[in-house]
């Protein structure tokens, strides 16, 4: 693992824990779609020193870890399917309330507001 | 026998694809409940078989470990397998028998099957990565029900459910990378032999990140919020198989993962500090609501403290009396839903002000409340004294007093808390609002699983004796794991 | 003759299931539910008959339910178990004769009366069992068969707040008791309840473990400070009050004293806080007992006042004195039970039970008057009633072990006893010149049924036949307690004059009785005034009310409700913990290559740019166009680390991403709302920047412990054997197919679930989809 | 929504379109020795049907599909699931790969391994998912089912 793309995955969770930790949801998918890169980078990573495509033959020289590959492209895929779910949830929120934005919890907002009248 | 292991996942699989094939709904139902029961007796015989010879492993695709992916049926996982599978059917054969669950929602039969796959996958495998697999399949699957025919409230609600699900999701890839970075393997076995080269710094660091990224899932104190927000928001046999099972497979991926991978020598006092306090705001949480669903939510986190205790003691009392007490919670709390969900469906709401005396109208839906409530406030002879005493037995074992304590302290807090839905919903004069009487399905369906739980409770023994031997599996393992060799 | 015992019981649970199932009529079920109660008396007797029972032998069996636990239900009955059993059928006989009467008509009787042989099944599988957890079983079966009798009259408030405070106070207890129970056994080394008492341990753990089994023996039978639970059950309906709350459920603490006495009575702890908080609890009960004008709630205070008499006389211990508690147990049954129902014959009869409101009643209800009066005076301790004979027992056994301190609260309580009984009978049946004479009842009836008046009779009538001739009881008593004799006429001596002494005072707190009304008027006036006397009720409420509020205190912070929140703390802690247990376990760190390649590095930094960037964008679709940039330039260093691959399918999947959110982009506003945070920034900022540096470091240790060989070389010799050179697709299709089975099994239900999440929703620009 | 027909595009789908289907399917089969596989073969697929719905809107894509993406989805996890139960039955594991041989006379030899049907399941499924999207998020107004 090279620290260059050690830097890479955390300035990609960096900043896609950044944007989560926020309402809006089309932001909050931005930010889960860097943490994928973020963990796909990190799993690629994983494998070692970079080599040639592992393919037999194809060409000479060592190859790269072909392990990692693998998990990293289903993990894309879910990525994407889950992504593309997540879009279609914002799209109801929309739908739904005029916006995309995750509003707090009406009932522990309840309780957290009588709790504070009876402290008072 | 490894063809019948396969079965686990293989069936309900096949069960997705068939029931987006066919278009009518009778068929779905159809193939969906005959893929549930088959898998329940495939599971109970997978269960007899392994605790009889030991475990079975798998080599998918005929390739071995650590090549392949392997499946591995111990007595932990078939005893998982099998009550997880107890509860799949029956809460969707209540869901048949509510019908609007289905009849608006043409997927629901595939989605559920494919939960059902991602559950018996993630008790199955012997692979790390497999697991992230099964875990997103059973995660995917609980997005959709849970956003089925979602309100604006619900949306809200779900956002959290799945926002907070991705990012657990993508820790739990990162910490794999760091594990195949650190090991060069992600197969489970393989993964224990190495661990023991590792810098012990670095292998503490590893357990607690993979504790924390299951615990979210298990939602244990500090990480439980999103639960309670968003499983009351779903369908009735939705949120009772969620609170039934999917926390549970948290669980078992916790025990499973820290007993085989970072086994520990003597009682964890972190784990117990995080098993008290999960215990104890649970069930405060549980206190300070009024709706019913909300209430058995925060029990859900509540009673994911006891398990996290008995796996704390690391102790083979102490885990076999957590795997006693999983197995019971995954019955009873679903069970409780499905209760709940039969009060919502005969009043229309489940807050414990708008709806009393349901006692009178319906004592059926009393008489299976009341032994799933006392169970769950581990009174005997239920189930979940069972649970309960074995892990209190274990704590004394272990030396480890005060967290006993404070899991009693708890279970009167719960016995609070199941008192009061019992006097304000079912006790009093009937509300006007109580015109629907649930369906015979329904109510048969709740009746079978209360019947397992009281089943539990009063022929405990074989149960305490598996888990018993299982709970000595996995420290054994632990043990090889630690020796250095697979 | 143990087998008989076991079907006996289980006949108890199989008629109560018929009786709540089955619409029964009134006499029917009436009959039907005593057949088990009289199946068990018969059965009791005859094993005291029979067995070795009364020369202090006991009936075994050996039931199996979790060995691997210690949990069993096996059967040790001897002599205690068979009084207790005795009085549990006994009782319970004519309780179910006189609910037959009782219940109103339009209450169909068979719940209550299937409550109340699963309760009296509870009971007797309390005193007969031999394992400390069996036994933990039945107690907690008493309080929650207890709990659903108290709330029986559901619609009323009261009665369901009595039940759960009923509920909360003994399941608290209860608690204490299994952790004590626990600890117990572990110090003996074994659960039978025998064999603890037969090896009696002794040490800090066992003090420990009794004070735990006594907080749930003093919450049981009523102790101070758990009394108040008792008067509050008075909510149930009256044959509950004289079965559960006076002659039998109460006792299970007194009956659990009695049997650890022998083996624990010499733990430091023992004496001083049993006899302590039997005392207290004797003195307040007959204070409070006084003041009543409810005649029930008389008789409950009564009663808590007993209860604390015949804890204080365990707590002694003595052999003597135990068998004189003993004794106790059995008179108190019986004379307490008997007053419970003449109290109800007089409720329904009259419509109420105010002393204050009854007047002359003794000339419409003789038979009552007469059961009532035996009673009173059985419970006031005048000879030749029960009471007389078990109470010159104990004042006997006490003067004879020099407990003076005891005697004297004793006696002056008592005092007290005999007041209170008067003002029952008095006020029950008394003719009260002031008070016009009660006629009739709500219904109308004149005369009530025999099964209203009998069974009180009857209870009250072996009262005076064990008093007259004590020689028969004391032979059971005296195998289960040894040390003591019963007789009704002990000689003259100090005990009797004491008793005498007692009489004549109570005597005369009767006769001033409005004197005493005002001093304790003016005492409690003075208590709450002067001392701020705390009173356990409000003490109990406070405590309800404050856990309440610090649930919604506690909760109320913790969960707030806020996504940010509950992210920035999810996140912290799953990457602060690892983090922080890395560094105390003394983590180190080693260097690894900048980049291996310029490309890379070129890359790595454009994606860390990149993706800063995004954060920074103020409009949705920039944010989307530089997400789509991150993921090229991701695909470009997959490209650089030989990934071909993955290359070209995140080329193709960040483009249909980008096409999606375009999609969903043309519906929603150009540029991000701005709303207010909950979090600040510089927290998210902190959180982010943690995450990222948890992330880089983390990769970079995790890589640098690589020692042994990844499994995955094997994998490009084998990959032309499966069938393929790309070992990537491979991998996918082949060694690992699984996961690839399951990846498209997520995709198709994240498909499905796009498809239910549009479905049915009416699109802003109007058309339903 | 639709981008109302630029003639360009639509001229240009019409080659583009036939060409990324067939180069999708191309991808797929040489997947297991060269880079391409079911999943680049089924988003290049998706990526044709991107470009018919920008240029036919919803009802394009639904007339090129000849089934319901549902079923599209259900047949490709039956198609890789036969592999999973083929495996089982000839007394292999569960998903162990097997060959099948097809002679086509003239055209030559056709190898077809189990890992191939495994892949098109993938294709497909990828396929359903794409279209899915595209019919639900993308269009409004015109998807009917």
């Amino acid at each position: 693992m090279s620290t260059a793309m050690a830097v890479a995955a955390g300035a990609l969770f960096a900043a896609g824990t950044y944007l989560i930790m926020q309402r809006l949801l089309t932001r909050i998918v931005v930010g889960l779609g860097l943490i994928a890169h973020g963990a796909n980078l990190a799993l690629l990573g994983s494998g070692g020193e970079p080599g040639a495509a592992p393919i037999v033959g194809g060409s000479t020289g060592v190859i790269s870890d072909p392990l990692p590959q693998a998990l990293v492209l289903t993990a894309i895929v879910i990525t994407f399917g889950v992504t593309a779910f997540l879009l279609a949830l914002a799209y109801r929120s929309y739908v739904l309330t005029d916006s995309d934005a995750v509003e707090d919890d009406l009932e522990d907002r309840r309780i957290a507001e009588l709790s504070r009248k009876e402290a008072a | 026998m490894t063809t019948v292991v396969s079965l686990l996942v293989v069936v309900p699989l096949a069960a997705v694809a068939l029931t987006l094939l066919w278009r009518r709904l009778w068929v779905r139902r159809l193939i969906s409940l005959l893929s549930s029961a088959t898998s329940f007796v495939i599971a109970l015989i997978v269960l007899f078989t392994v605790d009889a010879g030991g475990s079975v492993t798998v080599a998918v695709g005929g390739w071995e470990a650590p090549l392949g992916i392997t499946l591995v049926a111990d007595r932990f996982s078939a005893l998982m397998l099998s009550v997880s599978a107890a509860a799949l059917f029956g809460v969707l054969a209540f869901a048949v028998g509510q019908r609007d669950t289905d009849e608006g929602f043409p997927a629901f039969h595939a989605v559920y099957q494919a939960l059902a796959a991602g559950v018996a996958l993630a008790f199955l495998t012997g692979d790390l990565f497999t697991l992230f697999v099964a875990f997103e399949i059973m995660l995917t699957a609980s997005y959709v029900l849970i956003t089925h025919r979602a309100g604006a409230e619900q949306v809200r609600a779900t956002m959290t459910y799945v926002v907070v699900g991705l990012v657990a999701s993508g820790l739990f890839l990162l910490g794999i990378g760091f594990v195949y970075a650190a090991t060069g393997t992600v197969n489970l076995a393989e993964l224990s032999a190495r661990m023991g080269d590792i810098d012990p710094a670095v292998r503490t660091a590893l357990g607690w990140l993979f504790f924390m990224v299951f615990g979210i899932k298990a939602a244990i104190f500090p990480l439980f919020f999103w639960l309670p927000d968003s499983y009351p928001t779903a369908v009735t046999p939705v949120t009772a198989i969620f609170a039934g099972l999917l926390t549970k497979v948290g669980v078992y991926a916790i025990v499973r993962t820290q007993t085989l991978l970072f086994p520990l020598e003597a009682p964890s006092t972190p784990i117990l500090l995080i098993a008290g306090l999960t215990m104890v705001v649970g069930v405060l949480g549980a206190i300070s609501q009024g709706d019913i669903k909300r209430i058995l939510s925060f029990h859900i986190v509540s009673q994911i403290g006891y398990m996290i205790m008995g796996l704390g003691f690391f102790t083979v009392a102490g885990i076999a009396a957590a795997i006693v007490f999983i197995v019971h919670q995954v019955i009873v709390k679903t069970v409780m839903f499905l209760v709940g969900g039969l009060v919502e469906s005969a009043s229309g709401t489940g807050r414990l002000k708008e709806v009393t005396g349901v006692l009178h109208r319906f004592p059926v839906i009393a008489l299976l409340f009341l032994p799933a409530a006392l169970s769950l406030a581990g009174l005997p002879p239920f189930s979940g004294f069972v649970g309960k005493l074995a892990l209190i037995q274990a704590g004394f074992d272990a030396g480890r007093w005060m967290v006993v304590g404070v899991s009693l302290l708890a279970s009167l807090l719960t016995l609070f808390s199941m008192t009061k839905i019992w006097s304000a919903a079912f006790w009093g004069a009937p509300t006007p609002n109580l015109r629907r009487r649930p369906s015979s399905v329904m109510v048969a369906a709740t009746a079978g699983l209360v019947g397992l739980s009281l089943l539990i409770g009063l022929a405990g023994q074989p149960l305490i004796e598996i888990a018993t031997r299982a709970a000595s599996d996995l420290l054994s393992d632990s043990a090889t794991a630690s020796g250095g060799s697979a | 003759m143990t087998s008989w015992f076991v079907f006996i019981i289980v006949g108890h649970g199989l008629v109560a299931i018929a009786l709540a199932l089955m619409g029964l009529k009134r006499r029917v079920a009436v009959l039907l539910a005593a057949a088990p109660l009289g199946a068990m008396f018969l059965w009791a007797i005859t094993a005291t008959v029979t067995g070795n029972v009364l020369d202090g032998g006991a009936l075994v069996a050996y039931l199996e339910w979790l060995p691997a636990l210690g949990v069993s239900l096996s059967l040790r009955i001897d002599a205690l178990s068979l009084i207790f059993l005795s009085l549990i059928a006994g009782v319970g006989l004519a309780i179910v004769a006189f609910s037959g009467g009782y219940m109103k008509k339009a209450d169909p009787p068979g719940r209550f009366l299937a409550l109340l042989l699963l309760f009296a099944a509870a009971m007797s599988g309390l005193v007969a069992v031999d394992n400390v957890f069996g036994l933990f079983v039945f107690w907690e079966l008493t309080t929650v068969t207890s709990f659903l009798l108290i709330g029986y009259d559901d619609r009323k408030g009261s009665a369901r707040a009595a039940a759960f405070q009923a509920m909360l106070t003994t399941g608290l207890g209860g608690l204490a008791l299994l952790a004590g129970l626990v600890l117990l056994s572990h110090a003996a080394g074994t659960t039978s309840v025998a064999g603890i008492i037969a090896a009696s341990p002794t040490g800090g753990v066992v003090t420990a473990a009794l004070g735990l089994v006594l907080v749930g023996v003093f919450t049981k039978s009523a102790q101070f400070p758990f009394h108040f639970w008792l008067p509050g059950a008075m909510a149930a309906p009256t044959p509950v009050s004289a079965y559960l709350h006076s002659a039998t459920m109460v006792k299970a603490g007194i009956f659990l004293l009695i049997r650890l006495a022998p083996g624990f009575a010499g733990d430091p702890i023992w004496v001083p806080l049993v006899v302590s908080v039997g005392l207290v609890t004797m003195v307040i009960g007959a204070w409070r007992a006084l003041r009543q004008t409810d005649l029930k709630l008389l008789l409950a205070h009564g009663t808590v006042s007993q209860l604390g008499l015949m804890t204080a006389l365990a707590g002694i211990g003595s052999p003597a004195v135990l068998h004189a508690a003993v004794a106790m147990v059995v008179a108190h049954a019986l004379f307490k039970s008997a007053l419970f129902l003449t109290m109800g014959t007089v409720d329904s009869a009259a419509g109420t039970r105010d002393l204050r409101l009854l007047s002359g009643l003794g000339r419409r209800l003789p038979v009552a008057a007469i059961a009532g009066g035996l009673a009173a005076a059985s419970m006031a301790g005048i000879a030749p009633l029960f009471g007389f004979v078990a109470k010159e027992a104990a004042f006997a056994a006490l003067i004879e072990d020099d407990r003076w301190t005891a005697m004297g609260v004793i006696a002056v309580a008592s005092i007290a006893t005999v007041g209170y009984a008067l003002r029952f009978w008095w006020g029950a049946f008394g003719a009260k010149p002031l008070v016009l004479e009660s006629t009739s009842g709500e219904e109308g009836s004149t005369r009530p049924t025999a099964g209203l008046v009998i069974p009180p009779l009857v209870l009250a009538a072996i009262g005076l036949v064990f008093g007259a001739a004590p020689g028969g009881v004391d032979r059971l008593v005296s195998a289960a307690a040894p040390g003591g004799k019963l007789v009704l006429w002990p000689g003259w001596n100090l005990a009797l004059a004491l008793s005498g002494l007692v009489l004549a005072a109570g005597l005369l707190v009767h006769v001033q009785r409005e004197f005493v009304s005002r001093f304790q008027r003016s005492a409690a006036r003075w208590a709450h005034e002067r001392v701020g006397m705390p009173s356990t009720e409000r003490g109990y409420e406070s405590a309800v009310s404050g856990l309440n509020r610090f649930a919604d205190r506690v909760t109320g912070i913790v969960q707030n409700g806020s996504l940010p929140i509950y992210l920035a703390i999810i996140l912290s802690v799953t990457v602060g913990v690892p983090a922080g247990a890395w560094a105390i376990s003394g983590g180190g760190w080693q260097g690894s290559p900048w980049a291996f390649s310029a490309a890379e590095a070129v890359l790595a930094v454009f994606v860390a740019v990149a993706a800063i960037a995004v954060t920074r964008s103020q409009s949705r679709l920039a944010a989307v166009l530089l997400l789509g940039a991150v993921g090229y330039a991701v695909a470009g260093l997959f490209v650089v680390y030989g990934a071909p691959d993955l290359a070209l399918t995140l080329l193709l999947v960040e483009t249909i991403t980008v096409a999606i959110f375009a999609f969903v982009l043309m519906r929603l506003p150009r540029r991000f709302e701005v709303r207010k945070w909950r979090i600040r920034g510089w927290v998210r900022g902190t959180v982010a920047l943690g995450v990222g540096v948890f992330v880089a470091a983390g990769t970079l240790i995790a890589a640098a412990q690589r020692t042994a060989r990844p499994v995955s070389e094997q994998y490009a010799d084998l990959a032309p054997g499966a069938g393929g050179t790309n070992v990537v697709n491979v991998i996918l299709t082949d060694f690992r197919a699984l996961d690839t089975l399951g990846e498209i099994t997520v995709v198709g239900i994240a498909a499905l679930g796009v498809a239910a999440l549009v479905a049915g929703l009416r699109s802003p620009t109007g058309g339903r989809t | 929504m639709k981008i109302r027909s630029s003639h360009f595009l639509e001229t240009g789908s019409r080659t583009i379109v036939p060409t990324l289907l067939v180069v999708s399917v191309f991808l797929l089969v040489v997947g297991h020795n060269a880079p391409g596989g079911g999943f680049v073969g089924g988003l290049l697929a998706g990526s044709g049907l991107l470009v018919v719905f920008l240029t036919g809107g919803g009802r394009a894509v639904e007339d090129l599909l000849p089934v319901r993406p549902a079923t599209l989805i259900g047949s490709g996890i039956a198609l890789a699931m036969t592999t999973a139960l083929g495996g089982l039955a000839f007394g292999g594991s569960l998903l162990s790969s097997g060959k099948l041989d097809i002679d086509l006379g003239w055209v030559g030899k056709l190898e077809v391994g189990s890992a191939l049907i495994f892949d098109s399941g993938v294709y497909l499924v990828v396929t359903g998912l794409v279209a899915t999207v595209l019919l639900r998020l993308g269009d409004t107004e015109g998807a009917r089912r």
